[in-house]
């Protein structure tokens, strides 16, 4: 019979653990979910302290008990007997009881807590709804009228009430940091709230859709930033206001121009009348706010491999925004660039509204940090091949490849030149989209 | 069965199963202990298959942004992972303890239904198929393993994918019933004169109480299964959200079943485990009715858990609350295993083979699942947990650590009666230290990345999360575990040849099924012992040990009717049919029953593909061979 | 799919009567372990009815008039005389059951000559209830469909055909189990020794029955 | 086990037609009494409507299964493999309609 070598392990193994146990407190762990940045966290890591110490408590007996019968109980040669024991009522009510006991330490705060959490929400609370897609996220702040996508901001100690639902299957929110995540589910419009703690400095947040919602689950993140109440109060200005006039060239003048009535591709019964008149522009004395890119640390910028499509980059810099512009907005143009069909740009000649868009609402999309669900950066060159390839850049993604000669997985056919959008085009989609501060 | 020597009236007919070999002998044999052998040999091949699975899944996620696998093959790959390790790797690896060993510890010659228990192997391994093959087209099912409508239906998950995931399930669920009605009635009805039921094997127990809890779980994802074919097939509206259908039903319907199934997969490990270590510690099971009792608790407890799987979807504090209390309750009759098996040891005269040491890895490392599961039963705490690595650091400590391990100190502990040789101590060493360094080493690491929020089911994630470490060391692990694996085939398939032979009874354990030759002769008992204890081995080799314990004889007419014998050691080699012992003929119809089965449902994807008639055809006409087999198997004598 | 299995395994018929631990038949033992199962089925089938009952979100609903979008009328769908009838057969169908089981348990012995005795007519009977009871099935299904009901319509019409549906291939089943007793029984008659036979056909029909005891409670009479 | 087969070594007589026939009779009464509860509104309307039906409904279900169905009459272990299974059932339903009620 080999002999055992548990004693030689069991130091490996401990040490093996406490090794694990030091990386995890030192280093970088951005989306860790001991930060108390919230009540909902302050519960969790309360109830979690309390598991550790009583689930430690429990493992350690259990293991050394175990360790320690292994080691006296070995069988030596002509060695006694071992004496017949069959059952000891006394014993084995006593380890039922003593783990009763732990339960009761760890259900009565529990449930303690549940129904803390579960309270209904403050009236003055922030409402935020969240609507998943496949796989994004948009947000919406009805009491101020703003829709956006992928990226929310959240004022430092204020009660935020989210409500959240889904536009096709289920996901689930999720800012580890912040806390609790909760189910969307189609049909249902489900609740969670928290307040990030007045004490919070303004960060960045990672956050992940954690429900599997399909090819590009993975794929379905966004960031939080959370930022002072004043910040918030002039991100909120700004984000009500219509991102046009912030375009480089004045577009205020064009936009009468383009003021022709555009034949809508869907049947119009299903489409609102696009909605022509711009709304009042107040983004001159608002002023653009966004979370600073300087303050959102190296977590927070997505490291995404580019994929291999073929790009001219010396395009970029001369992507002209008013040409873009007109290619989006053009009615003339719509077989080439059906943008606006599946996104909204408040201020621009619409022909679906935010309940029908397909896609992320662009109208500030220039101040965002990221894009594709928090997969890449918002630069130029990543927002290039997103318009040329969208679909080899996120499996799965419903918006169709653009760019002429590049092939479109999603209907598995190379995009014919004519029918295409070339290097030079997709620059000035670029420029343009980039200028929505 | 009668050992009398009333002539059989088959005399003379040549299909005794001892009479052949070959294919042709595999495919119609009607015995439990072949049909054993075929679940474990099944089994074990898609654990491998389960095993490649996740060594992909491993390697895809060593380093942040990698891209070996598509997101898409990814996703079939955990869906399948899930999938196959579940229901194509541990239930039948159960299964195939249940067959081979249920009727040698219970005194039976055979199970109550024979041929019906050829049918479940038939229809495991071509549900199997069913649901494996299609992943070499990259059509696998890709719904994660509990399928969550809307996604596994038809507006979201249109593709065939999903299609070989409805239909595989609910043919396997066909199987584990079948085999269910068969085990209940075996072992209440089959057990030899005297083996009461308190007197049964341990690992019997746990049998009887899984058979239980698969007889009423699997109705109802039988049911839910039925829905999202509906839905997928013909149009029906149950998870459909345009009409108004529920996400959370399909939610419940298969945690109802989901839960009670995790149980179904550890129960059978803990039985053997139960058997191997009161045989190398040489002293009996320490509380035996408590170890019972305690499986009944975990068995019926079980049933009330369910939606702890879904502290996020919103259920309300009442509900949440009830399911929160119910799970920790769970850890009291499996805490009270936990220590019976350490007071088993205690005082014992321990001895380390290979399945001993699988046994104590068993509560060693169940025990961090167990406690990490009690974790998540706490639902302010679990919204952290849910849908992270801890989750899967939880399940796979159960799973592996717990399933796995007890079922491989099966493996070992049984070997030598199945194939009369030891498996290999030294290789069976090294594949039990690379497995336990291996299992901690993929596993414990995956706590810190859930904590530090790293989701599951994810086929990449960013670099700079803080995740890189974890993920690489339980890469690392994944490859030792490969190496374990291999090991343990290389051992598995060497000493069923080479193996140093091994007596009738070469542990010296306590029960009936070391009475006999090893193999066991197809007859099983030559003779059918009277059981007088719990140990009866013991007491007839070691009776000071059992000194201690109640023993009484069995009622005379009883002994009388059944032909009983007293307890001896059998050394029978002698065929049934010299000894006059009337044997189920060998049939091919359940296999013919199995492909009727299956050819009728594969109907559904031809009506997926759209070609109505052809698919008429194929279900009227597996329809019809399968009906036409069950009444040709029904109207031909049993033996 | 599993009422075959489990009849499969109920007829795995030893010919000559072996020890058993209870002394009790295996096939009983294992067609009441599938009835305890059958009623998690049942359960599922039915709770899944109740939890939609009133969620659909067009009609026809099962008791209340609908107008659709269009102007179309539809009158609340289920036929509570129709049904009522149907539940009467079932219900004395398996009156019919237990007499064809004691007819043949106790073949030959006083008091069961004549009619009370006559295993065949009593078979025979019983399946041609479970018969009359499917064509009230296939009616109720023909004129639902004909008002409008489909089993694609809404949630009630795929949990309603779904549930009654199940139901009805369990009756459909007993009708062929008892059609092949028949058989038997013409072919070679059915005693004492074969009670087990008839005693296992006659458990599952009588649960087929209990259950529509209650679907049609809660299904039919309950709004 | 000797006591397994204690139940066995006097099998219980099943009940006769007289027995079956009044069984019948009750269950047909039953019937027609829940139907004609079904035509009264005012009786539909109000809170006892529901508990009542169920209230007939089980002691039909009871009756069959207890005399049609012999468990009255029995080997014990059939009463259990159907009790266990029923109640597992019906604590399911019940947890169900809990869950989704709204
Ligand atoms: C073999 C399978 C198995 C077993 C036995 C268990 C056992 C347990 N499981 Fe686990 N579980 C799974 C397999 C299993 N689980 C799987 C596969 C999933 C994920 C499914 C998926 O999402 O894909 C899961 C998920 C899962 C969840 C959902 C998590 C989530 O998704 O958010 C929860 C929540 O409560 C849970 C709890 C438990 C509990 C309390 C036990 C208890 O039974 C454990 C009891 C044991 C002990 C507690 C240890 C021994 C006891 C003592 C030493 C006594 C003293 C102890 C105390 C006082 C605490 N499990
Ligand atoms: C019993 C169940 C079981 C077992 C044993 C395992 C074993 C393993 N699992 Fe499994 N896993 C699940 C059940 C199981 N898993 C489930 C239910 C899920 C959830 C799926 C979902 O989300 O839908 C999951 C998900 C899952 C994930 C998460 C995927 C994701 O969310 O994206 C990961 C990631 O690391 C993983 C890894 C592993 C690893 C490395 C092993 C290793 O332990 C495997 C080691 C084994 C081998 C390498 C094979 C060795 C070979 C042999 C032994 C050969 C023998 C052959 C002969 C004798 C012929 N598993
Ligand atoms: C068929 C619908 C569709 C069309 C047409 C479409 N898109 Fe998209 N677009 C989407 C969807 C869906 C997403 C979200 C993809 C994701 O992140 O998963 C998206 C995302 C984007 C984003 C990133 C937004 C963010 O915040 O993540 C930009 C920028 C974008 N589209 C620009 C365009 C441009 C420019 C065009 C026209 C040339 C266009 N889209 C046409 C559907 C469409
Ligand atoms: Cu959305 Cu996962
Ligand atoms: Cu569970």
């Amino acid at each position: 019979m080999p002999k055992l070598h548990l004693r030689r392990f069991a130091p490996a193994a401990a040490l093996a653990v406490a090794l694990l146990v030091l990386a995890a407190c030192g280093g970088e762990y951005p989306n860790s979910t001991f930060s108390k940045n919230t009540e909902l966290n302050e519960g969790a890591v309360f109830l979690w302290d309390r598991m550790m110490l009583l689930g430690t408590i429990v493992f350690v007996v259990v293991e050394v008990l175990l360790v320690y019968t292994i080691f006296k109980f070995r069988r030596r040669e002509g060695g006694p007997a071992p004496r017949q024991i069959h059952g000891n009522a006394a014993l084995e009510i006593a380890w039922t009881a003593i783990p009763a006991l732990i339960l009761v330490f760890l259900a009565v705060p529990t449930v303690r807590i549940i129904f803390e959490n579960q309270r209904k929400a403050p009236a003055e609370a922030l409402q935020v709804e969240v609507i998943g897609h496949q796989w994004w996220w948009e947000f919406r702040y009805p009491q101020y009228g703003i829709t956006t996508a992928n990226e929310l901001y959240l004022p430092i100690g204020k009660t935020v009430n989210f409500s959240l639902r889904t536009r096709d299957v289920l996901h689930s929110f999720w800012v580890p940091q912040l806390g609790g995540k909760r189910d969307l589910i189609s049909n249902r419009v489900n609740h969670i709230w928290f307040t990030p703690k007045a004490t919070m400095e303004p960060t960045a947040l990672n956050g992940a859709c954690v429900e599997y919602c399909g090819s590009s689950h993975a794929n379905m993140r966004f960031r939080t930033f959370t930022v002072s109440p004043a910040d918030f109060e002039k991100w909120v200005a700004h984000q009500k206001t219509v991102a046009l006039g912030s375009t480089a060239a004045a577009a205020a003048d064009s936009l009468a121009k383009t003021a022709v009535k555009p034949t809508p591709i869907r049947t119009a019964s299903v489409l609102p009348a696009p909605s022509l008149a711009p709304q009042p522009d107040s983004s001159a004395s608002a002023g653009v706010w966004a979370f600073p890119a300087d303050k959102i640390a190296a977590y927070a910028w997505p490291q995404t491999p580019l994929p291999a499509i073929a790009f001219d980059e010396t395009r970029l810099a001369a992507g002209d925004p008013r040409a873009g512009r007109a290619l989006l907005t053009n009615p003339a143009n719509l077989g080439k660039a059906p943008c606006l069909t599946c996104h909204v740009i408040k201020g621009e000649t619409n022909y679906v509204n935010d309940d029908q868009a397909k896609g992320p609402n662009l109208t500030h999309f220039g101040s965002r940090h990221t894009f594709g669900a928090g997969l890449y950066r918002n630069d130029a060159k990543s927002l290039a091949l997103w318009i040329k390839n969208a679909p080899a850049m996120k499996p799965g993604v419903s918006m169709p490849t653009f760019g002429a000669g590049e092939y479109n997985a999603l209907i598995k056919q190379i995009v014919p030149a004519s029918a295409g959008l070339d290097d030079r085009q997709i620059a000035d989609i670029v420029a343009y989209l980039l200028s929505l501060k | 069965m009668a050992s009398s020597a009333a002539t059989p009236t088959h005399a003379g007919a040549a299909s005794h199963s001892s009479e052949q070999s070959g294919l042709w002998s595999w495919l119609t044999t009607v015995d439990h202990k072949k049909i054993g052998i075929l679940y474990l040999y099944t089994a074990l091949f898609y654990l491998l298959v389960g095993g490649l699975e996740a060594v992909l899944i491993r390697t895809q996620l060593a380093k942040p942004n990698l891209s070996l696998v598509s997101a898409d093959f990814y996703n079939q790959l955990f869906t399948m992972h899930g999938t196959t390790m579940v229901f194509l790797v541990v239930m039948p690896l159960s299964a195939a303890f249940f067959n081979y060993l249920i009727p040698l510890q219970i005194g039976a010659r055979d199970v109550a239904f024979p041929r019906l228990n050829a049918f479940s192997y038939w229809v495991y391994a071509l549900g199997g198929l069913f649901i494996t093959l299609p992943i070499f087209w990259g059509l696998a099912p890709d719904g994660g393993w509990f399928a969550y409508a809307p996604l596994s239906g038809p507006t979201y998950g249109g593709g065939y994918n999903m299609d070989f995931w409805v239909i595989g399930l609910q043919v396997l669920g066909i199987s584990s019933l079948a085999a269910a009605f068969n085990f209940i009635t075996t072992i209440i009805n089959m057990r030899a004169p005297g083996m009461t039921l308190m007197r049964m094997p341990m690992f019997t127990w746990m049998s009887f109480v899984v058979q239980f809890l698969v007889i009423l779980a699997f109705p109802v994802i039988t049911a839910a299964l039925f829905f999202l074919q509906f839905d997928r097939f013909f149009g029906t509206q149950f998870y459909e959200v345009a009409a108004g259908g529920d996400p959370l039903l399909w939610q419940h319907l298969f945690w109802v079943f989901g839960h009670p199934e995790v149980y179904i997969l550890i129960l059978p490990a803990f039985g053997l485990v139960s058997e191997v270590l009161p045989t190398h510690s040489r002293k009996p099971l320490f509380g035996y009715n408590a170890m019972a009792y305690s499986g009944i608790m975990i068995g019926f407890l079980g049933f009330g858990v369910w939606a702890h799987h879904m502290f996020a979807v919103g259920m309300g504090p009442v509900a949440d609350s009830i399911f929160a209390v119910a799970t920790m309750l769970i850890g009291l009759p499996t805490g009270v295993k936990i220590f019976n098996w350490i007071a088993t040891m205690y005082g014992g005269s321990l001895r380390f083979p290979v399945a001993m040491k699988f046994a104590i890895g068993l509560i060693a490392m169940f025990t961090i699942g167990g406690i990490s599961g009690v974790m998540h039963s706490s639902p302010p705490s679990d919204l952290q947990q849910t849908d992270t690595y801890f989750i899967v650091a939880h399940f796979h400590y159960v799973l592996y650590g717990g399933a796995m391990m007890g079922i491989f100190a099966g493996i070992y502990h049984y070997f030598p009666k199945m194939t009369g040789r030891f498996m290999s101590e030294s290789l069976g060493n090294w594949q039990f230290w690379l497995n336990f360094i291996g299992l901690n080493l993929t596993f414990f690491p995956m706590h810190f990345s859930g904590m530090l929020g790293m989701p599951r089911r994810i086929y990449t994630y960013d670099a700079g999360q803080g995740w890189d470490l974890f993920n690489m060391m339980s890469t690392v692990g994944t490859y030792m575990l490969l190496v374990a694996g291999l090991l343990f085939a290389y051992n598995f398939f060497r000493s069923k040849k080479h193996g140093a032979p091994a007596g009738s009874d070469p542990w010296g354990a306590p029960t009936l099924e070391w009475s006999i030759p090893s193999p066991p002769p197809d007859y099983n008992f030559a003779q059918i012992p009277e059981v007088t204890s719990r140990y009866p081995m013991w007491d007839l080799k070691a009776p000071d040990r059992t000194a201690g314990i109640e023993h009484s004889h069995p009622d005379a007419a009883v002994i009388a009717e059944a032909h009983a014998v007293p307890m001896h050691e059998e050394t029978e080699r002698r065929t049934a049919k010299e000894l006059g012992i009337p044997m189920p003929f060998n049939t091919i119809k359940p296999f013919l029953v199995a492909l009727g089965i299956i050819i009728l449902f594969s109907g559904l994807i031809v009506l997926h593909i759209g070609n109505f008639p052809l698919a008429m055809a194929t279900m009227l006409g597996g329809g019809a061979f399968m009906v036409g087999s069950l009444y040709a198997w029904l109207t031909s004598p049993l033996e | 799919m599993t009422t075959a299995t489990a009849a499969a395994g109920a007829h795995e018929a030893h010919e000559h009567t072996h020890y058993t631990t209870t002394g009790l038949d295996n096939r009983k033992i294992a067609i009441w372990a599938f009835i305890g199962s059958e009623c998690m089925l049942f359960g599922s089938l039915i709770s899944t009815y109740l939890v939609y009952k009133g969620r659909s979100v067009v009609g026809p609903f099962p008791h209340e008039a609908w107008t659709s979008p269009t102007g179309q009328v539809f009158k609340p769908i289920l036929d509570i005389p129709v049904t009522s009838a149907s539940t009467f057969v079932l219900l004395m169908s398996s009156l019919f059951m237990v007499l064809a089981l004691a007819a043949v348990e106790n073949k030959g012995k006083p008091g069961y000559e004549g009619t009370l005795g006559s295993s065949k007519l009593w078979l025979l009977a019983t399946a041609l209830a479970g018969a009359v009871f499917l064509g009230f099935q296939a009616y109720e299904f023909t004129s639902f469909v004909h008002e409008g009901l489909t089993i694609k319509t809404n949630l009630f019409g795929s949990s309603f055909f779904t549930l009654t549906g199940f139901h009805g291939t369990h009756v459909a089943v007993g009708v062929l189990w008892l059609m092949t007793l028949l058989f038997i029984d013409m072919k070679r008659g059915l005693g004492p020794k074969d009670t087990i036979l008839v005693d296992i056909c006659a458990l599952y029909w009588h649960f087929v029955d209990v259950v529509w005891i209650v679907i049609f409670t809660l299904v039919y009479l309950i709004q | 086990m000797s006591n397994d087969r204690a139940h066995a070594d006097h099998v219980h007589e099943h009940p006769t037609w007289k027995q079956y026939k009044w069984v019948a009779l009750w269950l047909f009464v039953i019937t027609v009494v829940e139907v004609w509860a079904y035509y009264i509104p005012a009786f539909v309307a109000s809170k006892a409507f529901v508990p009542a039906l169920l209230l007939m409904s089980a002691v039909k279900f009871t009756i069959v299964v207890m005399f049609y169905m012999h468990l009255k009459y029995d080997h014990s272990l059939f009463r259990k493999l159907f009790t266990g299974p029923l109640l597992i059932a019906g604590a399911t339903l019940v947890a169900f309609l809990f869950l989704f009620k709204r």
